[in-house]
């Protein structure tokens, strides 16, 4: 779950970094208010969940009530890679004597959080040669003391007050990162203020699996309705725009059947991944998430291990039985409890493949003959 | 020979009691798995598919000489669980929970390490040495004993190939699953070098899926590998940028993409697969090569 | 530095382990007062830093104003091991079905912290066979996680509820210890109520060394006057019952200077180990101490390390001068800047030696001469 | 050839801006050491004693290539300073440092061990390999080479019977004080064992003191030694109870007492000495014996 940049400052603001001085506005109107609350020139920012924002011309600098409400109605109207803005970030803008990078984010080869440093911030972090970015693995069971913060200012060639202030606020960091679950604390820039430093923007992205142990943290939707919709039911769910409606269970047999679908020439409405042990309930609400995409086909392919093929059959004749579903269902079905599965779909009529590859042909066709 | 486990091996499984763990019990014993024990905090005493339930994993071992433990504990307490399997002196450790969080994915990734405990999973089918132990839930009729090593990210793909591979006549030593998280105790590299060195093992089939840098460094090793590899990576036509059920198949920064994967594996030596189905005819072209 | 039952119990309470409700009182009113606050039998604990206070009949259990009152009276006229009765602790009688031991404390020897359980709780652990007490390591990396408690649960032949209890118990100890930089966090009994646990004691003993860390805990002086302010200067002072002020520098030779001059026939007046690098002035105040303690002669063994000569060197000078001290110093002294201290002894006429079992046979001699 | 530290070894000073580290930093260089570097946070490019001041040890390390390092950090961050070094590549660290929190110091004693370095303290004078090295706080001038290995738990007693022995004309191989405190990185065993080994030592000093069980431990180890040990315990006439200033020396349910130590001593072949100023005329005779 991403965070928005002033859900992120607040939990930096918590731990102890610096962050601009700055009030959320929804509205012009309220965006002058929160510029007579911070006082001189300000930076009015939009709240989306996407790193474009500066390129896209979203961030001004303004410094009059009447610039601010222009700018806050001009950026309001703005979309960022198709994310309307319902809030305005309105801060201080503040003095830059030099950008730094600094980010704590999963690595998952070394298996290990890792801290990535440069004092080329500012820019796109991609952009910026490998020699100078300074990677440093955390032991996850000794976690960050100040020398680690160091180490790290030492190898980005910081001495003096700037070295002693860096360490600080990289166990800060650390801090806010694991007291709030994250995967991601991206600081961008980093600005050394010729005094401090200050977090000048706040990427943070929440680790799903943990936030039923994040209470204390805002929520933040950032998906399609019927996006929504599938992960408050646990499924794995991304709109695609082909017409074969696609229920799998495993991200990786789900993807290998959109690879098998689309190498046949169909074209996925969806990747649905039900994973492991989604019961009789969960899947026929899955089918009716499906039903709401309109396809042509819908297409199921269960190898099952957890999932149980008979769990599986029984959610497909009530589902089509109970919504008079007209959509063709193409199923495949092989696994734990197989023959029981394949049993019950034959009694209520409906055939089953077992050979993946004949069943989205099979589904490619059908599809086919419906356009 | 089979790797990491085989006829030998003592299993404990670990929340025994749960609707997942005694299922697969039952499943596990059918296969031949030697399931000495079970563990479930607060029921000692009781048995489950005729074994019996301790309250501890060090009760379970002491009693029974366990070495190998399977995890079914939820998400929230399954770190605890695991930790203390390795405590207890479990040398494998098979965690088949999903959605554990990252951090104490990590912990555990890290601890494992320290002590030598050979980790599988989280979020893994498990592993099987056909005809001899299956540690986890995949269906046992897909396994056969054979020549081919199996090694992959994801589970059910991992079934569907393991079974047209029987279908076509083509048995496994060991197929494991590394888990779909970004935080795993098994790397490619390692399960390849075990197989590299098992007399069993004539092939290996490598699955991968787009997103991190696994089948990259594995390409790294399959160049200097005596055996001859066939590899499918899932995932050519999934959306970039779009994060698809597993943490580690998000496609970021140009890494990891499916077509730098086929390359450095194509680069290798590997066979690269198009779609599953087409699997087992490589891997028999390969035998028959040799 | 040890803390009062009551003050553990506080710290138990705040981590949410179980504990008696119960009230502190001074004097027999409030033990009265506290009685109806808590309602029903109790029993009147005096808060006395020794853990004999049940063999030498200070616990009493009462369950009438009247009786509330005469025991309150009598116990707080008692001593304990010498020490007199400010508090006690009137605390809600608990039901005992059965009575177990819990405790962490810091395992040398290991260099680790060490979790002490056994099923055979109220009496003196020391007393209980080997085999009936639980030792368990804790990995100072890892920490505490319920599995832990389980698995000593277990080895306690603990089972259903009461093992997942204690469980959680061994979680919460392992949290106030660590929180509070504890060196003993014990609890004997730990009450089975047959319902819930219950740590009907509590003995707390914080690490000196981490109090600067620890500024919300409360302050427990359990010294003599003259200990409390040698603390106060950062030495560790013990006092003896002889006639020779003893300082030296370092717990070792501090221990074989007391060792020679028993040895020699010689009778320490105390322990004192000034530590390394105590400056000129606290050398001073650590003089004047000892002074305090009327000795016939006072006696000072430096060798030399981290301590400078010279500066022990200038402070005995100072302490003659400035005070007109009459009782004899007999003073050696060896190590770091000797030269320099030797020769500023010599300036000011004041002899010293430098062979540790001649000054001690000196200052003995000396000590004889005084009686 | 000594234990631990010699001629070769590569010192780096901690806060060598302080007023010890400072100091120490000149007495050491006069007795020969190769203190390569400092580290004090926020003070690079700065020379102490002619010694180069870096911002961090991992600078130090890889400009210098030291190989040791001293701790003269002030307790409530000296942990901090230790960990530093340890993960900088420091295989010998020793923390003078007195009034460490004994967590703090139970974390540092097991990280050093997971990542095999040997730690010396803390609460430690140091180490001296006569004529050769030193890291520490003692007095230069006690110490001369010659064929007693010393191991010790307390400071200023130690330089007493250093200095005695050096006045009989016995020179030392080694001097190894452990620290004071409850948690320290090194063992009298472990230290036993390299004196065992070492070719240059002939002959052991072992300086105890009441509480604990290290002596007790060294005398199961010192029964299979070649070489003679010669120990002295000191606290015979400490009050039971009372605490002596080191928190080791808390005397606790009857262990770690004086009779214990000496009995266990004697009854493992070593010479226990009455008084301080014996420990020379004892070494003697045992090293005439052989």
């Amino acid at each position: 779950m991403k965070l928005f940049e002033y859900m992120g400052k607040d939990l930096f603001r918590a731990h102890g970094i610096k962050v601009p001085a700055g009030q959320v506005a929804a509205t012009p109107a309220e965006a002058v208010a929160a510029w007579r609350h911070v006082g001189g020139p300000v930076v009015v920012k939009p709240q989306v969940l996407t790193g474009k924002r500066g390129k896209a011309g979203g961030i001004r600098f303004v410094d009059s009530a009447a610039a601010v409400a222009a700018a806050a109605g001009d950026v309001l109207a703005m979309e960022f890679g198709g994310l309307k803005v319902d809030k305005l970030l309105v801060e201080e803008k503040i003095a830059i004597s030099r950008e730094y990078y600094l980010a704590l984010t999963v690595d998952g080869a070394a298996g290990k959080t890792v801290l990535i440093a440069s004092a080329s911030g500012g820019m796109d972090i991609e952009e910026v040669a490998e020699e100078g970015i300074v990677k440093r693995h955390i032991d996850p069971l000794v976690g960050v003391m100040p020398y680690v913060g160091r180490e790290v200012a030492g190898r980005l060639g910081l001495t003096g007050e700037p070295l002693k202030q860096f360490a600080d606020l990289v166990v800060r960091l650390h801090r806010a990162y694991r007291a709030s679950d994250a995967e991601l604390c991206e600081i961008n820039p980093l600005v050394w203020t010729g005094a401090e430093f200050v977090a000048a923007d706040a990427k943070v992205t929440i680790d799903d699996d943990a936030l039923f142990r994040q209470k204390d943290l805002p929520r933040v939707a950032e998906k399609t309705d019927v996006e929504k919709a599938a992960a408050d039911m646990g499924l794995a769910f991304v709109q695609l725009d082909g017409d074969i409606a696609v229920m799998a269970n495993g991200a990786g047999i789900t993807m290998a059947t959109l690879d098998t679908l689309s190498h046949l020439g169909g074209a996925p409405a969806n990747f649905l991944d039900a994973g492991g042990g989604t019961g009789t309930e969960g899947t026929v609400k899955a089918l009716e998430l499906l039903l709401g995409l309109n396809p042509k086909v819908i297409f199921i392919n269960i190898f099952g291990g957890i999932t149980r093929c008979d769990d599986v059959a029984r959610a497909v004749v009530r589902f089509k039985s109970e919504r008079l579903v007209k959509v063709p269902l193409v199923i495949r079905m092989v696994g734990t409890n197989e023959a029981e599965g394949l049993r019950i779909l034959r009694e209520a009529g409906i055939p089953a493949h077992r050979v993946m590859v004949e069943a989205a042909a099979s589904a490619v066709a059908l599809a086919g003959k419906g356009a | 020979m089979a790797i990491i486990i085989d006829e030998n091996t003592r299993v404990v499984v670990q929340n025994i009691t749960g609707r997942q763990g005694s299922f697969h019990t039952g499943q596990m014993l059918a296969f031949g798995t030697r399931v000495v024990a079970g563990v479930a905090p607060g029921k000692g005493g009781q048995t489950v598919e005729g074994v019996r339930v301790f309250d501890t994993v060090d009760q379970a071992v002491r009693a029974t000489g366990a070495d190998a433990s399977v995890v079914f504990i939820p998400a929230y307490q399954a770190g605890d669980g695991a930790f203390e399997a390795i405590d207890a002196g479990i040398r494998v450790l098979v965690v088949i929970t999903e959605h554990i969080p990252v951090a104490d994915e990590i912990e555990l990734v890290t601890y494992a390490r320290q002590k030598g405990v050979t980790l599988v999973g989280p979020n893994t089918f498990g592993i099987v040495s056909s005809g001899k132990c299956k540690i986890g839930i995949p269906s046992n009729h897909f396994f056969v004993p054979g020549p081919v090593g199996v090694v992959a990210r994801s589970g059910t793909l991992t079934y569907e190939i393991a079974a047209n591979l029987a279908a076509a006549g083509l048995g496994q030593s060991t197929v494991v699953g590394l888990g779909g998280d970004r935080a795993v105790g098994l790397s490619f590299v390692e399960v390849l070098t075990l197989f590299e060195d098992d007399p069993e093992t004539k092939a290996v089939v490598l699955i991968g899926e787009i997103g991190g840098n696994a089948e990259e460094e594995a390409a790294g090793y399959i160049a200097g590998m005596s055996k001859p590899v066939v590899a499918y990576i899932a995932g050519k036509s999934a959306p970039p940028g779009k994060r698809m059920g597993h943490a580690g198949a998000i496609i970021e920064r140009g890494r990891g993409t499916f077509a730098g994967k086929v390359e450095a594996l194509l680069a290798s030596g590997a066979r690269v697969a198009s779609l599953p189905h087409e699997v087992p005819a490589l891997i028999g072209n390969v035998l028959q090569e040799r």
